[in-house]
């Protein structure tokens, strides 16, 4: 199969989802003329012109609120935040009115919005600009949360969430977008909460999402070579989120570690170790254990980046602990 | 001039909204409606003078404050006593409530019940008109504590950067809860905020309905003809507390009793008959005919049931998932 | 000891902390001449002045910016968002400014600054005014945590919360505002990270705060009548979390129970069930139940809005599933 | 009139953020330097005439793009570059990175990644000079981007309400990353925002630091005589990509090459020579002056220990508990 990047699986999403349907159109900071600070949105502008490839000003929740208008008048909006660090700024529009607004309105219409934004640190950005809070988004009630992590994953999951009738947030992340994979030529779609196992184990399974499965495969290798074999399952979607697929191999494997770039504390890794040890406490061999970003405001300097993200050498460490 | 039934049409969903509200009030007293309720009474103008102004499927959206609005769209009153009484008759299925009434049928994009979060979906409103090349225009309904939230700045600047057809109305009643417009914005004079963003800016009278029709109707064919957004202030008082747990010891008496004899509906009263509109029997009539409205509405509310439980679990999504909670 | 009502220990709190020190004051919507929303700041304005209680536009943005800002040049700035539906609008000045900027600067400041904001549900306010979201506060490095349950609790914390040198979100009740409790008229402060023993038992750990620690005990007092001795601890601040009491009560227990009225999906019971089993995985005798609010933005209508959030009964159910 | 000396200052720190920027970009390109790095070359004459006017406890805040600001306002130029290479001798501690220089001891108050955040924060420093009662101004400096964030508006609308002694610097450098400030701003002047809040508004050439200078001076003098917050636009023009990683294929050769013309820091050298305050010869020993502090800079960045991982668990609290994260 051809091999391309993230961005560029994205690109192909978005122009054949805007090719099919005249509702679909994009809009966001530099996505048009500049073409997108992380190319995803290159040459769309000069394809769908400005009516459907919008720069706006630098106003994340007056965009998210003009998406939401858009949809209430049947339009399919993609925003673009460029990053979810600025996703802060939107919270009102995002998860108090987007996301509620159906089931305050007694399911009088539809928001089919697609909210594309980067997450994730580890180039060196600081603070503010390294965030992984997909957890705020799961707890949040009424809005989907697609994270993908290769780029098939990424272009199949961006098409669905597009004509989903229903406020998705996709997740890319900074670090993947130049990444290379292979992605079918032909028109694809992934379903949501449908897991994807991107590595078959037996000893235990890891539990990872965006940049985490290359570092949990990374880890799952490195395992191998102890005569460990590990499972590495990628939810893909975080809501809705697979459990099935979760409960099934962790009752195979006994034994279940979850890596995530967001901080460790109420990161999604806590929902899945207290939903496993609720339904397999009894077939759990070793207590959950959580591979995530220490709990401090993520430092610029690159050794302490390193060491405040987790990598595939902490993933393999509490397979350890779990394991031996 | 605004045609004679169209006056009468004004002063009759004037008298509606007003005495809805005054059940309404009964109601919360009753316990029969619970939450944050906020009365639109005194204001009634601004929605009927505002909403009149448009076509049937032009969008309007709103603020928590929107009874008079819902009701002024031609929302049904059954429908909206039922919401307050959180039945599975309501407007929204007892999901919404006082601040979140919507009517999609009748293009009323609801109530949210933050401050100024409605802006920027007004602008999205006006950006679909243009995206699908029709000829709608958007009316936003806010109030004056609403224009120093950054969204709404945000909504302005958008809406005039891209000519989008939105008319903002400011309802300028002076206070936030019980905060005086002079403590909160630095300009007191709302529709001068307009000059921010190189926007028309219009201050009407927003307890005369007539003069609130007139200079909507001018605006909306400026605004539908392509000229890009407005806003106007109309000034106007509720002459009850901000939710029908304030008592509203903040304002003078001396304030609310000057408000109360510009009261809109008597005055539209007196030009009516002033002006050989209608007689005092036909208003009568009116107003009785109001009251059977207003009693049919709480009675079907009455009468309507609870939603089931097993509504908890609907309307969130469209799409709906295993791991979705479920009864 | 005297009793008086939550608001009144609240008003207290903030008028001794005044007296004591002239760089504290307050700024939020209708806390002067109105007396606050929920009568906390009452007669602080005829006391103080305006110079020291300030009525804000709505902007809780800007409110929290220019607490941020006084306490950069070093006063204790203690602004009210009214409430946490509001710190929507406000999170990024919250978590990506306030939370962050000590860390930033390599220590250089202190932030001493205490935002107060009602949270929860429970009066048919509807989905966008009933947030219960710490989670997303204990999930965010760089800001502390406080959630008093009781008059005392809110008192004595509020007072530690002002003196204390870094960002402090204290999430009040409103339904809590109304209710009485034993009060001690002499000073005292509670300190950060100690929870507190609110029932003593030897069958089961119930974790709950804020409002859920009445209900805890409402749960306790029938399930007493059933024979099970439930403990409930009440951790009080999040951030600093006292896991040591809570493996300790868990530890003799071998059963837990965390009661929250957050939404259930990646809660604060979620890092609670995670870490207990990782901390107690073989003293545990059942897995850790949650009980917390359905996945479901909060409905308006009364039935509907009790089904959604968590109360005794379901506290109840919990332990018995544990326990029998 | 101002001062020769005062007039060489300029010069010395306009050419020292120039070279030091040059620095910069070099050690970008050898990956000594990490992140997002946004160079200030070309915009010189803002930070430097604007600062140069305040006194030395006067507030100081900024955005990511302040290295300018940093270096105008006095930071020590090793603890800037050890800063950017993520040391622990930085001014940061290696903590924050290129858009977080801070110094308090010199009241700067840092930069901000988030366009428009450190607007509020801006009227808290005012706000702190009201409450003290003491007689000091905040300057501001932020892009035209930042004009339509939310937070700016509540900023401005805060600042003017309460008269708070903050005067806001808009470098308007035309664009935003790569959207010129016609596809952004529905006022493209940006000083006439200020009508919005009834806030004086001025316009000066950012390219020319005894302009800027002078009626900063002015302003100044009338912000902390109590008159309330100003607006100042500095037209400029910022001569690289937004970012290290942005080649600024969006604008035109020719407007770049019109706005090289108007280079402040040759401009100055020419006012300098011409007015007789100084030699070409004194010029060029400033300018050796300045490359040896910033081979001092460099030299001192290299030769720091990066911070130990220890680190990581300091600075996020004052006050530090058992369940803090630790080594
Ligand atoms: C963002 C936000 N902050 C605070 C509140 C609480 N609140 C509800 S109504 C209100 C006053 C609004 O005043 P105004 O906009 O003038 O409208 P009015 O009530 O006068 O119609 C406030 C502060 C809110 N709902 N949303
Ligand atoms: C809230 C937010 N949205 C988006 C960004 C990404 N971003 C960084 S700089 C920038 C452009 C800012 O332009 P301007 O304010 O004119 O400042 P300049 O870079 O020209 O100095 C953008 C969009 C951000 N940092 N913060
Ligand atoms: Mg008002
Ligand atoms: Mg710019």
């Amino acid at each position: 199969m051809r091999e391309i990047r993230y961005y560029e699986a994205l690109n192909e999403a978005l122009a054949e989802e805007m090719r099919r349907d005249d509702d679909v159109f994009l809009m966001g900071e530099d996505i048009g003329l500049f073409g997108g600070t992380f190319r995803v949105t290159e040459g769309l502008m000069a394809e769908f012109g400005g009516r459907r490839v919008r720069d706006t000003p630098i106003a994340e929740a007056g965009i998210v609120g003009l998406a939401i208008g858009a949809a209430m008048a049947g339009l399919r909006p993609v925003p673009e935040l460029m990053t979810m660090n600025f996703a802060l700024v939107a919270m009102d529009q995002i998860v108090n009115h987007a996301a509620k607004m159906r089931s305050m309105f007694g399911g009088q219409l539809n928001l089919p919005i697609t909210i594309r934004a980067a997450g994730g640190g580890g180039t060196q950005k600081g603070a503010q600009h390294s965030h992984s809070i997909e957890s705020w988004f799961v707890n949040s009630p009424g809005i989907r949360v697609v994270i993908p992590g290769t780029p098939a994953d990424a272009k199949g999951l961006l098409k669905t969430a597009i004509r989903n009738d229903d406020v998705v947030l996709f997740i890319e992340h900074e670090m993947l977008y130049s990444t290379r994979g292979p992605v079918p030529e032909e028109e694809f779609l992934i379903p949501f909460g449908v897991a994807d196992t991107k590595r078959r184990g037996t000893d235990v399974t890891i539990i990872a999402w965006s940049r985490m499965v290359s570092e949990a495969l990374r880890a799952a290798e490195a395992l191998a070579e102890e005569g460990i074999e590990a499972e590495v399952l990628d939810p893909r979607t975080l809501d809705p989120f697979d459990w099935d697929a979760v409960y099934a191999s962790v009752a195979r494997t006994g034994r279940c570690v979850v890596a995530e770039e967001g901080w460790r504390t109420v990161g999604v890794g806590a929902e899945i170790a207290a939903r496993v040890q609720e339904n397999l406490f009894y077939e759990l061999q070793a207590p959950v254990q959580r591979v995530a970003a220490v709990d401090v405001p993520t430092p610029y300097a690159k050794g302490l980046e390193q060491a405040a993200l987790p990598s595939s050498s902490d993933i393999v460490r509490a397979v350890l602990k779990v394991t031996t | 001039m605004i045609p004679a039934a169209d006056q009468i049409k004004l002063y009759r969903q004037m008298l509606l909204i007003r005495r809805m509200e005054e059940r309404v009030a009964e109601m919360y007293g009753e316990q029969k409606i619970g939450g944050f309720t906020h009365l639109y009474i005194g204001q009634e103008a601004v929605a009927v003078g505002g909403i009149s102004a448009l076509n049937h499927d032009d969008y309007v959206i709103d603020t928590y404050r929107d009874h008079g609005h819902f009701l002024a769209r031609g929302g049904d009153p059954k429908a909206f006593m039922a919401e307050l009484f959180g039945k599975a008759t309501g407007c929204c299925k007892g999901k919404g409530g006082s601040m979140h009434l919507a009517d999609v049928e009748h293009y009323f994009y609801g109530g949210t019940g933050i401050v100024g979060g409605s802006i920027p979906i007004a602008a999205g409103l006006g950006l679909a008109c243009h995206y699908r090349g029709d000829d709608r225009v958007v009316m936003a309904f806010f109030g004056d504590g609403a224009t120093n939230q950054g969204v709404w700045h945000e909504g302005l600047n958008f809406a005039k950067l891209w000519n989008l057809p939105v008319i903002f109305i400011c309802e300028n009643n002076f206070y936030g809860i019980g905060t005086d417009v002079r403590l909160s914005s630095a300009l007191t004079e709302v529709h001068k905020k307009a000059s921010g963003y190189g926007m028309p800016g219009y201050k009407v009278n927003g307890m005369d309905v007539l003069e609130v029709r007139k200079v909507c109707d001018e605006v909306v064919r400026l605004v539908r003809g392509g000229a890009g957004p407005a806003l106007i202030e109309a000034t106007c008082y509720r002459y009850q507390g901000h939710s029908m747990t304030d008592p509203g010891r903040y304002r003078a008496r001396a304030e609310e009793e000057l408000w109360r004899k510009r009261d809109p509906i008597p005055r539209l009263a007196k030009s009516l008959i002033s002006d050989g509109i209608a007689t005092e029997e036909r208003l009568r009539e009116i107003e009785r005919e109001i009251e059977r409205t207003v009693e049919e509405a709480v009675a079907f509310a009455d009468a309507s049931p609870e939603p089931p439980v097993s509504a908890l679990y609907e309307d969130v999504f469209a799409d709906r998932y295993p791991s979705d909670p479920h009864a």
